[in-house]
């Protein structure tokens, strides 16, 4: 990744258009810095985000994933963001079995309101990411380096 | 041959300090399929816009991206441009490398990189984008107001008198209201029923208001500008047409004892009964339980003694629909239940008042009725347990509002307005007489609001406490209102001959139940939600639906009928348009493969999906598929995310755009 | 039924009279009472007033006690021991670290899972149709005021008993025995409580208007539920007499007396004959 | 018992009530049974019912070509009827179009499968006729999840390490989406490839995705007939990934899938109580 | 001289187990207090005062002694606020801190002499507890009558052996006092 060897992890963040892009537009805004390691990935809903995209971002070798969406409550559709919430509950019964390292999958309520949330999830995911190192199991898997 | 344009923005200092936008432009020029990439200081500006528009022509693009600031920002500024050139502006991608990336990194190597990686993120986007042409939707010019209170009595008659037809559904057996038992008003102490009634002519007679009395909406189904609405007739027993109010029935009915629910109980009416004498229609009803007839089978007097043959003791409830294109709710409130029995298990009741105990403890509605002209005691202030006239009255503030243990937080709101009335017209009637008001706050803002409230104080002599009272007992004849002053930072206890309960303002029974089947949304008590506290007050998430009065929230008159008047301007608005346009960024079913398991139906937050069949010529089923309907569909792709086969797509975010950026970051 | 008996300290001093009264009728009614072993006081007003822990750790020794020695029922016919031991009960089940603070304090493991009842509650466990079988009178000469006083439904939400604002539970009972209770207003109102000693003029000032309020309203005998509310409404009452110069003659019976009656116990066997104020 | 499911068959079939039965046919005994397809009444003998009939034949009502052969009537077992619950509620069958003959059931297979261990079902709750008696249940036991618990005692990395083994030997030849009675989709996911979003090569990284989706599809609905399990030629313990589902639908939910018709299927209903610890 | 510098709001409101901020002064605290005629500061007020840390103030109001502890206020207060735990707490730092008004002294004096009583005990021994507060309270303040007050109940009471001429006490007495002096100590 970076021209220094650290380990510069990739993450990739499915975030809905209505809280959590928002909330990244606002983290801009007021200047916050954080690591340049996510790449966004704009949906209109959480209630769009499908298990099989978690499962591709792996496949292309992100080190992390985060899903974000709005506070429940606040979706702009009334009630993507529960619908979500349910599937990724079961969903993670499947992954722990697997034996996925659910240290990788990050799921956040952030609202257009919480640039300052944002920073600190980004930040903190890159941290622990950095810690726990490339996500070699997987990649095994995939055969990618 | 695909064809991609990418403009770089340096949005002057804004993205070039941290981002090299020159190294981005070139980085990307050399993306297969990308024909042109260039920067510019500031893409949104006219000659920004001027060079991206030349270029779509000169190169030819089939797609355009524009890497700046957030879609938020610029996407509709970016899509006009090209669609003055002709470009279909849904092939328009935005790259936010402001927001997301020079504003928020300060490492210029690796803001570039990234800035180049959201780059070439939208071009794979862009790449499987393709022409969408907005959804066009007829609208039924016909607006549908549910409440024939004051606010929908406003807005139904200001859509009408725009040319529009309207069909207005009141629950009651006439529409008026909760206005329609207020004595007078304030600030101006002018008489309800004097300001109202001619209204609820108007109404009556309009000849595009289309009133339904007695009836209830059972149903909504179709969308925004089509909605398809049941209502229930509820049986009245009495035939509307044949009907000419002349009275003869209710005077010649023997069940004389039930209560009146337009006195609210301080009164007495008939088994048939107009609710009160101005009622529009002024046409009777049955109340099917009070009825001898209808009970025991016995009497029957109204049907012998009726000229024209109107009564009908067989009649049953009606269904019947109504095509409408947008719909006003203004369902108004009912108070807050004083007494112990309350249907929502958060409250709890006022014991120690002794509301229902005590004959002489009151709400203030109920005292409306007393001081009301056309009330039971027609205006003469008289108490309900001994008739008497009470010299000395106790009206207390904040019964089960702001009172988090037992009533709902917030502020009802209008009580203070109408404490101070009541102590006036009272004063105004019982020269001799003490109005005593228990009060934590006086909330007056509003024209000539507080001067009302002084006036109260200062001339005509309520005395005012500020505190809550603690206890109601009844001691010989007299009430015992063990009250503070916590400014004189003394206890207050005054011996009352009638104790008036200002209570909290809720939404009215059944709201839940209707904004369910309207899908608008409501907040804990039960208040419809509107779509934006500042900006959207009279819309709500579900288009074409509007809310007006106090089933949004506690509202005196006068705000009501502004809001009313403004929910009108809105539907005004849709029906001045032959059609109306949407987002064309909508779910869409491919039926040939949809295996109809319908999850998709299940899960979409705006019932926009239905069940639907493809049949053969011949009229044979060939197979059943999940449908979208794009009036319905809001685009949030939950349908998407369920189905298993992936057989519905979200077009703006489709399946292939989206597995496209992510592939494009490996 | 065997159910636990915590009688505090009153029942054992001055109020005699009332734990000979609810052992009496209880036994008619085969309610068996095991009385906790070394019980102590369970710090009354005092306590709370002068120090919040100990207002913790005295009912907790006793709920300590009532729990290794296997009660799950607890009757404490006075509403102050009542109250206090069910504040400690909820206060220990739910802090974890207050269970552990209050166990090495009071040197005894403690869960906080008794269940503690008031008398009116060991009567409606009872039953009233079971009582009925069991009377042999009715209690028709009797329109008694029901006063319960501020701590059989205060605070509300840790006792969950009756209306706070307006209790019928003894009105209920008594009826169902043939008494014509009347409807009154200072059934929830205080008597001055523990202030005897330290405050008389305010006990004689309050319980005068309670026994005025009665009497106004019809009734021929006042029934409590609590020792001390019986100490200010008959002990003081001449007191009170003197200091308002009237003629109350109120009698106030316990709950349980009036139910002894009912089921046949004369004066004696239920401590009537040691009130102040007698029937006449 | 053997002669009831003929009688009933052959009347079914006589009276033209159904055009088919779906039942079990047996070359020898002792072997597995296979679907067979009676049409004629005097082909009913044909029908076998034993502890070999292992099959959930409701996989193939939804087949094209045996719904070309018309109304059907289809033998089951309680755990299979599990299957047309969910079937109905996802409306891929009309229930009032099959005649479901309910076979009594205690066990299958020598010694019973694991699901048989953890049955709830022995009975068939919805048959139109319903066919014997269970002698000796097993009754039903919370062990239900046992081997999923045994194997989450594994680390992570053991858990990733196992599969990575196992899946190593899926030959993507299909046989679990084939012989699953909830694999309805008219072109499944991993059939479509615009996008592909499942890689088709039998390479690990495919295989993951596949059997990721495939259990996940199954999520809240899987009614664990195990026959996934049975068919893999690899040999690959599919019921672990399809027990995990389960067991999280049951634990957050409460939900077992075709257990009950009246309750809204898991996914594609919500609840604001939904728990989130996991969610920040 | 102020002695009670030390305590805080949050003190008050760690003793009370209740949040004092939560009250918007309606006073119907004080409309129901069955005291509150006799009371110079009334309790909402005493909230108030502990709300904006007046402390002092209100630990050495007299009618903090006054209070009966009948739990009218908390029971009917709208935002729930722990009235009567506010008037505990303070009646406690006043009677720690001797901050308590020489007018109240008694009702403190007694409810000392109850404990003491008891931590001796384990129960109340009421002839001595009478005997003791009278005795204290005549040497405090000299009041004659009241050594004698109630001398004529005495009797009668006796007469109806309405008490137990020697106190009951618990066997464990021992632990008792241990209870007390953990109590006290923290």
């Amino acid at each position: 990744m970076s021209d220094n060897n650290e380990f510069e992890p990739k993450i990739i963040a499915y975030v809905c258009n209505w809280c959590t892009y928002l909330g990244a537009d606002l983290a801009g805004t007021n200047r916050l810095e954080y690591p340049t390691n996510v790449r966004i990935i704009r949906l209109p809903c959480t209630g769009r985000i499908d298990f099989n995209l978690i499962v591709k971002a792996f496949e292309m070798g992100a080190d992390t994933v985060l899903v974000s969406g709005c506070h429940p409550g606040d979706c702009h559709y009334t009630s993507g963001n529960y619908h979500a919430r349910r599937r990724w509950m079961l969903f993670r019964g499947l992954l722990d079995t697997m034996g996925i390292d659910m240290e990788r999958i990050h799921f956040t309520w952030i609202s257009a309101a919480e640039g300052a949330k944002f920073q600190k999830v980004i930040t903190e995911i890159t941290e622990k990411t950095k810690q726990l190192g490339p996500y070699e199991a997987y990649r095994k898997v995939c055969k990618v380096s | 041959m695909a064809r991609i344009g990418v403009f770089t923005c340096w949005c002057g200092e804004n993205i070039a300090r941290n981002v090299d936008v020159e190294k981005v432009a070139e980085a990307i020029g050399k993306l297969p399929h990308v024909r042109c990439s260039v920067a510019y200081k500031y893409m949104c500006s006219d000659p920004g816009q001027a060079i991206m528009r030349e270029k779509i022509v000169s190169e030819g693009l089939t797609g355009v991206v524009v890497a700046s600031c957030s879609p938020h920002m610029h996407l509709k500024t970016f899509r006009k441009a090209a669609e003055s050139e002709g470009l279909n502006p849904y092939v328009v991608e935005m790259a936010n490398i402001r927001e997301h990336c020079s504003w928020v990194h300060h490492n210029k190597e690796d803001a570039t990189r990234k800035a180049i990686d959201l780059v070439r993120m939208s071009v794979a986007k862009v790449l499987r984008n393709h022409a969408l042409d907005p959804i066009r939707v007829p609208v039924t010019k016909r607006a549908l107001v549910i409440g024939g209170g004051v606010a929908g009595i406003q807005a139904a008659l200001d859509i009408a008198d725009a040319g529009h037809e309207v069909v207005l559904v009141e629950r009651d057996p006439s529409i008026g209201g909760k206005m329609a038992g207020l004595s007078e008003t304030f600030p101006t102490l002018d008489c309800s029923q004097c300001i109202l009634t001619p209204r609820m002519v108007d109404v009556g007679q309009h000849p595009n208001i289309k009133l339904h009395t007695y009836s209830e909406v059972e149903a909504v189904d179709g969308y925004l500008g089509n909605f398809k609405v049941t209502i229930r007739k509820k049986a009245r027993y009495v035939d509307m047409d044949k009907c000419t109010g002349c009275g003869i029935c209710w005077n010649a009915c023997p069940s004389k004892k039930n209560l009146s629910e337009f006195d609210f109980g301080m009164g007495t009416r008939k088994a048939i009964y107009v609710p009160f004498p101005q009622a529009v229609p002024a046409r009777p009803v049955i109340d099917a339980n009070a009825c001898i007839k209808l009970t025991k089978d016995k009497c029957g007097l109204c049907e012998k003694k009726c000229p024209a043959g109107a009564i009908n003791f067989d009649d049953q409830d009606e269904l019947i629909t109504e095509e409408i294109g947008a719909v006003v709710v203004a369902t108004g409130y009912k108070l807050y239940d004083i007494g112990k029995e309350q249907q929502n298990d958060k409250l709890a009741g006022y014991g120690e008042y002794g509301y229902g105990k005590y004959k002489d403890v009151i709400d203030s509605l109920q005292f409306e009725r007393i001081v009301s002209a056309s009330g039971p005691t027609v205006g003469e202030i008289q108490r309900p347990s001994d008739g008497k006239e009470p010299k000395s009255v106790v009206f207390i503030s904040c019964v089960g509002s702001r009172d988090n243990a037992k009533g709902v937080s917030y502020c009802s709101k209008i009580c203070c307005m109408y404490n101070a009335k009541h102590t006036m017209l009272y004063k105004h009637k019982v020269h001799d007489g003490q109005a005593h008001v228990f009060y934590m706050d006086i909330r007056a803002g509003g024209k000539n609001y507080d001067e009302f409230v002084r006036r109260a104080i200062e001339q005509d002599g309520a005395q005012y406490h500020r505190g809550r009272v603690s206890k109601i007992t009844e001691e010989n004849g007299k009430l015992i209102v063990r009250g503070v002053d916590t400014l004189a930072g003394v206890p207050v206890t005054v011996e009352a001959d009638l104790v008036v309960l200002a209570a909290a303002m809720r939404p009215a029974d059944g709201v839940e139940q209707l904004a369910q089947k309207l899908n608008v949304g409501y907040d804990e008590f039960g208040f419809l939600s509107e779509s934006h506290p500042k900006l959207r007050p009279i819309e709500t998430n579900a288009a074409g639906v509007f809310v007006c009065g106090a089933c949004q929230g506690p509202k005196d008159i006068p705000e009501s009928v502004a809001q009313a008047s403004a929910a009108a301007g809105k539907v005004m608005m849709m029906f001045s348009r032959k059609e109306l346009t949407r987002e064309p960024e909508v779910a869409c079913v491919n039926e040939q493969n949809c295996a109809a398991c319908f999850a998709c139906a299940r899960a979409c937050p705006f019932n926009a999906i239905e069940q639907a069949e493809i049949r053969d010529r011949n009229g044979n089923l060939v197979k059943r598929t999940a449908r979208v309907n794009p009036g319905l569909c809001m685009g949030c792709g939950t349908c998407v995310a369920i189905c298993p086969s992936k057989s519905v797509d979200l077009e703006g975010f489709t399946e292939q755009q989206i597995y496209a950026q992510v592939e494009s970051l490996v | 039924m065997d159910i636990g008996y915590y009688p505090g300290c009153a029942l054992h001093g001055s109020s005699n009279d009332y734990e000979m009264s609810v052992r009496a009728c209880l036994e008619v009614l085969g309610v068996q009472l095991r009385e906790v072993d070394d019980w102590i006081c369970c710090g009354a007003t005092a306590a709370h007033s002068l120090n919040q822990k100990l207002a913790v750790a005295l009912p907790a020794r006793n709920l300590a006690l009532a729990e290794c020695q296997g009660m799950q029922d607890l009757l404490a016919p006075c509403p102050m021991c009542s109250m206090e031991l069910i504040k400690a009960n909820q206060a220990i089940s739910a802090d974890a670290k207050l269970k552990k603070e209050m166990a090495e304090i009071v040197e005894l493991k403690v869960e906080g899972k008794v269940s503690v009842l008031n008398l009116i509650q060991i009567f409606q466990q009872v039953g009233l149709d079971r009582i009925k079988e069991l009377a042999v009178k009715s209690l028709d000469e009797f329109k008694p005021a029901c006063y319960y006083g501020c701590l059989l439904t205060r605070p509300p939400e840790a006792l969950q008993f009756d209306d706070c604002e307006q209790p019928s539970s003894m009105e209920t009972l008594l009826e169902g025995l043939g008494a014509a209770p009347i409807d009154w207003n200072y059934k929830t109102e205080c008597c001055g409580a523990g202030m005897t000693m330290s405050n008389e003029d305010t006990v004689l000032d309050l319980s005068h208007k309670i026994l005025t309020n009665a009497a106004d309203h019809g009734a021929n005998c006042l029934v409590v539920a609590c020792p001390m509310c019986h100490v200010n409404l008959d002990m003081k009452q001449a007191d009170i007499d003197r200091r308002y110069n009237v003629q109350h003659d109120m009698v106030v019976y316990y709950l349980s007396d009036l139910v002894g009656f009912a089921l046949g116990l004369d004066e004696q066997r239920l401590g009537v004959n040691r009130h102040f104020v007698a029937k006449h | 018992m053997l002669n009831q499911l003929h009688e009933t068959c052959r009347k079914l079939l006589e009276d033209g009530t159904v055009q088919v039965v779906i039942g079990y046919g047996q070359s020898s005994p002792d072997t597995p049974a296979y679907p067979i397809f009676v049409t004629r009444p005097e082909d009913v003998q044909q029908l076998v019912w034993n502890n070999q009939c292992f099959g959930n034949l409701t996989t193939y009502l939804t087949r094209k070509e045996v719904r070309a052969m018309g109304k059907p009537a289809i033998v089951v077992k309680g755990c299979d009827e599990k299957t047309l619950v969910v079937l109905e509620k996802e409306s891929q069958i009309d229930r009032s179009q099959i005649v479901v003959i309910g076979m009594a059931c205690s066990a299958v297979g020598n010694p019973p499968l694991a699901k048989c261990q953890a049955c709830e079902v022995h009975m068939p709750r919805f048959a139109d006729a319903t066919i014997g008696q269970v002698e000796n249940p097993a009754s039903e036991t919370d062990g239900r999840y046992a081997d999923l618990e045994a194997f989450l005692q594994k680390t992570p990395a053991d858990r990733m390490a196992y599969w990575m083994n196992e899946l190593d030997r899926c030959v993507k030849c299909y046989a679990c989406r084939q012989v699953c009675p909830l694999c309805y989709c008219e072109t499944c996911i991993v059939d479509k490839n615009r996008p592909q979003r499942i890689d088709t090569s039998p390479t690990l990284k495919g295989n993951y995705a596949w059997h990721i989706t495939r259990a996940f599809h199954l999520a809240a609905r899987c009614v664990g007939c195990d026959e996934c399990t049975r068919a893999c030629p690899a040999g690959i313990d599919l019921r672990l990934l399809n027990l995990s589902v389960a067991k999280a639908a049951e634990t957050d939910f409460g939900f077992r899938a075709g257990m009950d018709p009246e309750v809204e299927p898991v996914v594609g209903s919500y609840s604001e109580q939904d728990k989130e610890g996991f969610i920040r | 001289m102020d002695m009670l510098t030390d305590v805080t709001t949050n003190t008050l409101e760690e003793l009370a187990h209740t949040k004092v901020q939560d009250c918007y002064q309606c006073g119907k605290c004080s409309a129901g207090c069955p005291m509150a005629e006799r009371m110079d500061i009334l309790p909402h007020q005493l909230v108030r005062l502990v709300q904006s840390g007046f402390i002092d103030k209100a630990a050495k109001a007299e009618s903090i002694w006054q209070c009966v502890s009948c739990l009218t206020c908390s029971t009917r207060c709208p935002k729930s606020v722990n009235c009567a735990g506010v008037l505990d707490a303070l009646r406690q730092v006043s009677a720690e801190r001797q901050a308590t008004s020489p007018a109240q002294h008694r009702t403190v004096v007694f409810q000392k002499v109850f404990l003491d009583n008891i931590r001796r005990y384990g129960r109340l021994n009421e002839l001595e507890l009478i005997g003791f507060f009278k005795t204290k309270g005549f040497f405090k303040d000299l009041s004659i009558p009241l050594l004698f007050k109630d001398s004529l109940l005495g009797p009668k009471m006796m007469k109806r052996h309405k008490f137990h001429l020697r106190g009951e006490r618990v066997k464990d007495r021992g632990v008792v006092n241990r209870i007390f002096e953990r109590c006290m100590a923290s």
